[in-house]
């Protein structure tokens, strides 16, 4: 488990930019990346429908007489994959048979209350993947984050405003404090960040439980493990009125963006976590506080998770319960390395993530088709965009510019040369 | 066995590494390549020796045209190689090093190691080498893993030898042993390959010499033409060899270590009790064999070191429990000797490694902001005054050649204003024509009033550049010598062997073994 | 058969024969309509009310508790005329919608709040009272004296089981002054074991090996699918003959339902929330719809212990005759059963 | 002028210290720790460990210790290892390994007695517990197996819990369809084949982050299968998810010894295969040439390939063989645990496997105590939970996270993974 996550993209620049210049449109166009994201999210979808194609009972029944109506058969596959994505995209991002207006983009909005957290956890993950780290732990962060937000949103009477900037501090607060542990055991004992962020993972499942079964966070007359609901003060604001369930919180996150951009490009912090993470030994060298920056980054990456722990007590749930984090810091995970650790990649690839997950739940209702379709088609694009090659040989695309394969993988990427874990 | 290399061109990319080379190598005679860094002379025997596919040309053994899908193939032809980098296992014993690849086994495929142990001792005993088949290889000094890196190609009966630059790493002594065993195998028959930028080694061994120049033989060289014409061979065009430089002006001393010791990650000392002072304007060179403590001693002053008893101070200030933050920032210059592993980022640009130490003060940074223009701007300026060759500022540092890299940490290091100044291997791996660019300017800074240490392995750039030469054997002092000392007596010295005591012995050949050297501690 | 109903969202074929375009919804929990616990009966109600009744279905399954307002909202735009809700964890999403819809019905499954406006009707059980009985036989039919429940999490529609088998067992140590003690629940400190979630089938294997080992021979899971791992463990122990261990099962008739190692089934304490959620549908249907929320009893059969089936034989007859007296008992509230997780 | 190092790879590992004090510092206050909970804190009653059932054929006594006496001696000889511990490390040596294994079991016996001593009722069945903990850590250990094969030959692999999710479903699936159980150990030996295929081909071929592909492969096996669970194997559980179970050998009069017999000689075939992968890839690692090779390419491919090991090759066969060995542990719970495939049974053990492997510092060996104490100390907390402690369950359930933690934080520490793990090998 030497290597730190750093996709090798992530970091280094454009290595011939001139050799671009000099091809073809078309040609460009075919060989570059974006096409590579495009087709690799086309294949995975493709791949997708096969599979609700296949498990569909009509498909199923039409094939057991294939070879007397053949075309029953691919109708019928036809229809179930179709069906299927268009309930996908009708409910991640446009509703054609909504009624009103407000109900034509409600799914766009719920796909960004669902981005919501997503993009704040994967934030976190990719902090701590540029400084070398593999946060394996967003999900316990969110956990304590949102635990510490819902008890000062549900226990303190604060007025309007005030309340809501300290249940946001308590829980960049909380996600912070679970983030440092990591941090400081990695620091402090060396201790291998991928096993104490899964560890603490579940202690923060079972802390939380066991709060939630104390009186200081049940809900009074209730034996339920489940918190009151947060005070009007606490919550974050409708960002477009009731009617929709999108609120501050994305607002927020934007901004989390924003400051995760800047910190990692802009900022001296941001220089030295991308030192440590590149190469820890010359950052030592540097004068850079290796241990320290770890320290460091685990703080700023579980405020992040822990944000999105505040969007989910103040902004969209309301209210803790045990399953309050949902599995959004594992999807984290996928959101940061589908968003090749770079702050606004991340933020891309939450909204991304956010459509197929609002999607998915009417897609279900709509169509029957099983919501796990949609972690399949989502590991699917990783993969894919993660191997351009693949995808270019399956399309018969040309390769970009001239550059040897041996030579863009070559082991100078940080993968290899920071690799001190 | 005679081998012969026709028309071999190998390219990288649109890089020509090798430009249709043709090479005959021949039983009972050393076949030396001669050529600057980076010239293809490693890329040829790469692929001679099957780890490369040629893009073009045939290789013959015999007569016969062969070709080798890897290194297994030209092993099974008799060709052994020893790689510039060694390539040793580190956590493994000699012997499973030896055996790797080529295993002996018992019933059940369990390994037979004794056998391999055996061969091990037989081909020691052959050629005078001491080595413990089942000392593990980390813990070896670099003289007596080359010398497992060699038992490995002839465990495997290699009649053709290829050394890529086998002396770089040995003392004189340990240099003068090698080309013994070479000659030793000359009669044996055996055909070498030898790569050396040593002037004098290749002169005192080889039976031919071929000179490359950018991917293409420029012709074949008379081993007893002067040094002076190979060089200008090598590079193309007339090289001084001695760097002119005016006689040093010692000033004040600012820079004192007294009985510092530094104890390594594995418990010993690899710095032990040494004291030193170096004042402005003066070039103190560290010499001796790589892992003798040169790497602790200046980690410990720039504070890497964690374990460092003993007095460091700079103008009179402790530096000793400092951070390294502090240290940098208080005026010292440091260049370590691994430029991709500790000078440089690679995944970061030029620019940004040009500031790598000073991106959060001013005016680089101003609280935690960081101002980019800023950091643009000066790298403009150092890639012009140090004429880095990039494709821009903003390139990835790890796609800049080696001697590129090098470039820009002595840019960055050099272009503030310095206290004391410290440069491992300062132009390791950089071509004749930098060198005299780099020596240039840290004579500069000397000039300009700055304590200079040095530390080199190389004994040509210590004598070139030191106003006093310090040798460390074993993490200890064995003596601080004036900059003009013989290198006779600086190879005994680096060897262990107290400086009086080199001086009165130093026509004596027969000295006790200077091989043992401990690297574990020197590979930080 | 739940997983993939056939697509009812294609109207353009013929609807099945029914008089009414009443469109009856569910939506799960976490657990999914395949959990063999309450969602899995809640829905069999819906499917039988919309066999019996001809109404139109539409379900939604929720993976996680982001889903639950989602689900409910595409129910709410779907137009149903009773969306019925599983568990406490949709406790709050179905107060704000029916809150938002007072036009539409709802009903809950394991629930009820004091808040909720009139259009929801909460369906409960006092599962305490069957338990009770479970109890009961267990201490009457253990012979090593030790036996032991444990659940899947600490939440009140378990511990509801647990605390009503406990109170069965001190009944009949008092009753016969025996000492059979309860393992994996303490009902005075009200801690005991749980594995932690209602998945792992494998932790419930290994905590029934660890009560068998400490010698209890009835054991009453309360985790869901998670029992099914008691089944494994009390096949393996039972098998050669070497023990004797029975198992009660709980939520359904677990010698239908589980689907394996019915001969250890003892008996199992059964929620009849398909019947319950079929009858709100009907009464819906009817027009009749009203609030008051709906308690399982032993009284009103909401709540029962399950036959005996092929452990009949092992239930002595006075046993037997003291069930149906305590059974009366409770009815006629002589005997309470009381635990802190009981509706109010 | 040109390079002169000879160039170690592990170079970037090395930043430790000389004196490491950690050990001494968490030894001391673990003694301390015992001295004031075990012995201090001692409940006056004795404790008793029953060593076999009493319908075994063998019957044992009980083992009845005295919680003060048996907490006093713990703690007394901890405090002595831990001074030991010092005076080693003051002396500029390591800790001995010994000395720390020896400090963990005297931990855990006096944490024993004092933790059943306080319970309600203070007894219990020793056997038990172990022979739950095995069965608990069989599928960490075979997930842990996969990982070293893979790590040691250069390839991080964190896709052992989408290996061991396929190979669970798998196993059910055919098992149910072919109606015999072995077919079903086959077919999971074949899908955790699959996803190292997955794996190998993506990492090794088209050289994306091992990391990623370990992790996004989770996701899509767990996607995949709960796809199929709710579509296909839900709808018709008889067909498709009623496997058939692998029995119980044992092995005659060995089965029969009190407290290890259970534990070693009446198992699945599945549970003895974990015996035979544990010694067959440690002998096979550092005894063999397969596995002198395997070891070269995880630390140095460029060497190994210069000798003419083909370093890709090597690293794609290993693992796919990683694939099997997961993929067989997968079988474990649907063959033997439990009787049928659920959604994300795996429920994360795989991660656990992951932290096993690095705790066990990538040896099989180790990596099998590792698995071993990770099921103790779940075993362990369902034990206490009904054993009536005053502890929370919650906290109880915590248990096996904090001592995996404590471990790798103050036993472990910075432990050295294979060179090359995770650094793909191009050829020049
Ligand atoms: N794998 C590779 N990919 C791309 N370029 C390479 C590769 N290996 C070598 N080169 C390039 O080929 C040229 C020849 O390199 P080579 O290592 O053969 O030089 P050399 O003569 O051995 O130099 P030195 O004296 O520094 O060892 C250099 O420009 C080098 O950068
Ligand atoms: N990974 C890479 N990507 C792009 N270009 C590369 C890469 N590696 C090497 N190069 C290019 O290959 C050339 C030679 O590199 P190398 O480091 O071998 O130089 P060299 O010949 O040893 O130089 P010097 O003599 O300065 O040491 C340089 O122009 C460098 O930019
Ligand atoms: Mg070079
Ligand atoms: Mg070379």
């Amino acid at each position: 488990m030497a290597p730190p996550a750093v996709p090798p993209s992530a970091q280094s620049g454009q290595l011939y930019p001139e050799e671009a210049g000099t091809q073809p449109l078309l040609h460009r166009i075919m060989a570059s990346e974006t096409m590579v994201a495009v087709l690799a999210v086309l294949l995975s979808l493709i791949v997708g429908g096969l599979l609700v194609a296949l498990t569909n009972e009509q498909v199923a029944a039409a094939s057991s007489y294939f070879f007397a109506r053949p075309g029953d058969l691919l109708g019928a596959a036809w229809t179930a994959a179709s069906e299927a994505y268009a309930a996908l995209f009708q409910g991640a991002v446009f509703n054609f048979e909504g009624q009103t207006f407000a109900r034509m983009i409600y799914p766009l909005t719920q796909t960004l209350t669902v981005a919501t957290p997503l993009i704040c956890a994967g934030l976190g993950v990719t902090l701590a993947f540029r400084a070398g780290l593999f946060n394996i732990g967003a999900q316990g962060q969110i956990i304590i984050g949102a635990m510490l937000a819902a008890w000062v949103g549900f226990t303190w009477q604060l007025p309007v405003g005030l309340h809501l900037l300290l249940v946001i501090l308590a829980g960049l607060a909380g996600g912070a404090l679970w983030g440092s542990l990591v941090g400081l055991l990695k620091a402090r004992t060396g201790a291998h960040e991928v096993i104490v962020t899964i560890m603490l993972n579940y202690i923060a499942i079972y802390l939380v439980g066991f709060l939630l079964t104390t009186p200081g966070f049940q809900r009074p007359g209730s034996s339920n493990p489940i918190s009151p609901q947060l005070g009007g003060t606490a919550l974050y604001p409708p960002l477009f009125g009731d009617t929709f369930r999108l609120h501050w919180g994305f607002v927020v996150a934007v901004l989390a963006t924003v400051f995760a951009w800047w910190l990692l490009n802009r900022s001296t912090i941001g220089f030295e976590l991308r030192a440590v993470g590149a190469n820890p030994m010359a950052a030592r060298t540097a004068g850079i506080g290796v241990t320290k920056s770890y320290v460091v980054v685990m703080v700023i990456a579980g405020a992040l998770a822990g944000l999105a722990g505040v969007a989910q007590v103040a902004g969209t749930e309301r209210v803790l319960t045990a399953g309050v984090a949902a599995s959004f810091g594992f999807d984290a995970i996928t959101v940061a390395l589908l968003g090749r650790s770079t702050p606004w990649g991340t933020f891309i690839a939450a909204l991304l993530f956010g459509a197929f997950r609002a999607g998915g739940v009417t897609m279900q209702t709509n169509t029957g088709t099983s919501i796990d379709i949609v972690l399949v088609v989502q590991s699917l694009i990783v993969l894919f965009i993660a191997a351009p090659p693949l995808v270019r040989a399956l399309f018969h695309l040309p390769e970009p510019g001239a550059v040897s394969p041996a030579k863009t993988g070559k082991s100078k990427s940080p993968a290899a040369t920071g690799g001190a874990a | 066995m005679k081998l012969e290399l026709k028309g071999i061109t190998k390219k990288f990319g649109t890089l020509v590494a090798n430009d249709h080379i043709d090479l005959m190598v021949e039983p009972g005679k050393v076949h030396t390549l001669l050529g600057e860094n980076g010239a293809g002379k490693s890329t040829l025997m790469n692929v001679l020796y099957g780890l490369y596919q040629p893009t073009e040309g045939q290789i013959l053994v015999d007569g016969k045209p062969v070709s080798f899908g890897g290194p297994g193939d030209a092993m099974a032809a008799g060709i052994g190689m020893v790689h510039q980098h060694f390539m040793l296992v580190p956590v493994f014993t000699v012997a499973e090093n030896i055996a790797l690849g080529n295993e002996a086994t018992k019933a059940g495929g369990l390994l037979n190691l004794d056998e391999t142990r055996a061969k091990i001792r037989r081909i020691s005993d052959e050629y005078g080498f001491d080595v413990d088949p089942d000392a593990l290889v980390e813990d070896l000094p670099v003289g007596v893993q080359q010398r497992a890196e060699i038992i490995k190609a002839l465990v495997r009966d290699a009649e053709v030898l290829i050394l890529d630059e086998p002396t770089a790493v040995l003392t004189p002594k340990e240099t003068d042993e090698l080309l013994a065993i070479m000659r030793q195998l000359k009669a044996d028959g055996k055909a070498i390959v030898f790569i050396s930028h040593k002037l004098r080694e290749v002169k005192a061994v080889s039976d031919i010499i071929t000179v490359i120049r950018r991917g293409k033989v420029v012709g074949d060289a008379d081993p007893d033409a002067p040094a002076a014409e190979l060089a200008s061979l090598m590079v193309g065009r007339s090289v001084s060899l001695a760097l002119e430089k005016a006689p040093a002006q010692p000033g004040e001393v600012t820079f004192r270590i007294k009985d510092l010791t530094v104890t390594a990650a594995n418990g010993q000392r690899a710095v032990d009790g040494v004291s030193l002072q170096i004042a402005r304007g003066e070039i103190l060179a560290v010499a001796g064999v790589q892992g003798n403590g040169q790497t602790e001693l200046t980690e410990a002053i720039l504070g890497l070191q964690d374990h460092v008893a003993g007095s460091i101070t700079l103008d009179g200030e402790e530096l000793v429990g400092r951070k390294v933050k502090d240290i940098i920032n208080s005026g010292v210059g440091f260049v370590p000797e691994d430029r991709s592993v500790e000078g440089l980022v690679g995944a970061f640009s030029v620019a940004e490694n040009l500031v790598l130490n000073r991106y959060d003060q001013a005016p680089f940074a101003k609280g935690l902001a960081m101002n980019p223009a800023r950091v643009a701007e000066n790298a403009a300026q150092r890639i012009a005054e140090f004429d880095v060759r990039t494709q821009s500022a903003a390139a990835a540092a790890g796609t800049l050649s080696g001697g590129n890299q090098q470039k820009v940490v002595m840019a960055r290091e050099l272009s503030r204003p310095l206290k004391l100044f410290i440069a491992s291997q300062p132009t390791r791996g950089v071509d004749v024509g930098s060198i005299e660019f780099l020596h240039r300017r840290i004579v500069a800074e000397r000039d300009h009033g700055t304590p200079v240490m040095i530390v080199s392995t190389e004994l040509d750039e210590v004598l070139d550049l030191a106003d006093r030469i310090a040798v460390l054997y074993r993490g200890r002092l064995m003596g601080i010598v004036p900059g003009n000392t013989s290198r006779d007596t600086l190879g005994l010295m680096m060897a262990g062997m107290s400086a009086e005591d080199a001086e009165t012995t130093q026509t004596d050949a027969a000295q006790p073994d200077a091989a043992g050297t401990d690297s574990a501690g020197g590979d930080k | 058969g739940c997983g993939a109903p056939p697509a009812e969202n294609t109207p353009s074929g013929s609807a099945a024969a029914g008089a009414s375009d009443y469109l009856g919804c569910i939506v799960s929990d976490q657990g999914g309509f395949d959990d063999r616990s309450f969602n899995q009966s809640s829905h069999e109600g819906l499917m039988k009310a919309k066999q019996d009744l001809g109404i139109k279905t539409k379900e939604a399954e929720s993976k996680a508790e982001t889903d639950f307002v989602p689900n409910l909202d595409s129910m709410i735009q779907a137009g149903c005329d009773l969306t019925l809700t599983v568990g406490f964890l949709l406790g709050d999403a179905t107060k704000d919608a029916a809150k938002k819809n007072p036009d539409s019905h709802f009903a809950i499954v394991d629930y009820s709040d004091p808040e909720f406006t009139d259009n929801v009707k909460p369906i409960v059980y006092d599962t305490a009272q069957a338990a009770f009985l479970a109890g009961y036989l267990a201490a009457g039919t253990s012979k090593t004296g030790k036996v032991a429940t444990y659940g899947g999490a600490e939440i009140p529609t378990v511990t509801i089981f647990m605390d009503g088998f406990a109170d069965g067992v001190k009944y009949y140590n008092e009753k016969h002054n025996k000492k059979v003690e309860l393992l994996g629940w303490d009902k005075d400190a009200q801690n005991g074991t749980f594995v932690g979630n209602f998945e792992d089938q494998g932790k419930g294997k290994t905590n029934t090996q660890n009560f068998i080992n400490e010698g209890a021979d009835v054991i009453m899971p309360v985790a869901g699918p998670v029992g099914l791992g008691t089944l494994d463990a009390v096949t393996e122990a039972n098998t050669g003959g070497k023990k004797d261990v029975k198992v009660v099962w709980v939520d359904s008739d677990g010698f239908e339902t589980a689907g394996k190692a019915e001969e250890y089934i003892l008996t199992s304490v059964m929620k009849l929330m398909g019947q319950a959620v079929e009858d709100v549908v009907k009464t819906d249907l009817a027009g009749k719809f009203d609030s008051t929320p709906y308690v399982g009893t032993l009284e009103n059969g909401g709540v029962a212990l399950a036959p005996f089936h092929d452990q009949a034989k092992n239930v002595p007859a006075e046993l037997k005759s003291d069930l149906d007296t305590i059974k009366a008992d409770i009815i006629s509230g002589k005997i309470k059963v009381e635990s802190a997780a009981s509706p109010k | 002028m040109s390079t002169m190092t000879a160039t170690v790879p592990d170079q970037a590992g090395s930043m430790g210290t000389v004196r490491n004090w950690k050990t001494p510092i968490i030894l001391s206050v673990l003694a301390v720790f015992a001295l004031v909970v075990f012995a201090l804190g001692a409940p006056a009653n004795s404790v008793t460990f029953r060593l076999s059932d009493p319908s075994d054929a063998v019957v044992l006594t009980d083992l009845v210790l005295s919680a003060p006496v048996t907490g006093w001696i713990c703690a007394v000889l901890m405090l002595a290892a831990a001074v030991l511990s010092i005076l080693e490390v003051r002396a500029g040596r390591r800790v001995p390994g010994w000395l720390v294994a020896v400090f963990s079991v005297l931990f855990v016996v006096g944490f024993l007695t004092w933790v059943v001593g306080s319970a309600r009722t203070p007894n219990v069945a020793l056997y038990g517990l172990l022979a739950g903990s095995v069965t608990l850590a069989v599928p960490l250990i075979f997930g842990s197996l996969s990982g070293v094969l893979c790590e040691r030959s250069g390839v991080v692999n964190i896709a052992i819990e989408g290996q061991l999710l396929f190979g669970a479903f798998a196993a059910a699936v055919a098992g149910s369809l072919s109606g015999s159980a072995l077919v079903g150990l086959l077919a999971a030996a074949v899908a955790g084949v699959l996803v190292s295929l997955v794996l190998a081909v993506f990492s090794i071929k088209y050289i994306v982050n091992q990391v990623i592909v370990g992790v996004v492969l989770n996701v899509l096996v767990s996607g995949l299968t709960g796809f199929l669970f709710s579509t296909v194997l839900s709808a018709d559980a008889d067909t498709w998810n009623s496997p058939p179970r692998l029995p119980v050998l044992p092995i005659p009069f060995l089965s029969e010894i009190p407290v290890i017999g259970p534990i070693l000689f009446r198992q699945t075939i599945v549970g003895y295969l974990m015996y035979v992968a544990v010694a067959v890839i440690y002998v096979g690692l550092f005894y063999t040439k397969w596995g002198l090779r395997t070891r070269a390419v995880g630390e140095h491919p460029k060497a190994a390939d210069t000798l003419g090991v083909q370093v890709n090759r090597m690293r794609f066969t290993n693992v796919l063989l990683a694939g099997v060995v997961a993929g067989i542990g997968g079988s474990f719970f649907t063959l033997v645990s439990v009787s049928g495939f659920g959604r994300d049974m795996t429920a994360g053990q795989g991660y656990i496997a992951l932290a096993a492997l690095i705790f066990g510092r990538w040896n099989p060996i180790g990596a099998f105590f590792a698995a071993l104490l990770f099921g103790f100390a779940t075993n362990l907390q369902y034990v206490l939970s009904f054993l009536g402690t005053p502890v929370p369950n919650e906290f109880l359930a915590m248990l096996p996270y904090l001592v995996t933690i404590f471990a790798v934080a103050g036993l472990v520490g910075k432990s050295r993974a294979p060179a090359a793990s995770g650094i793909p090998y191009i050829k020049g």
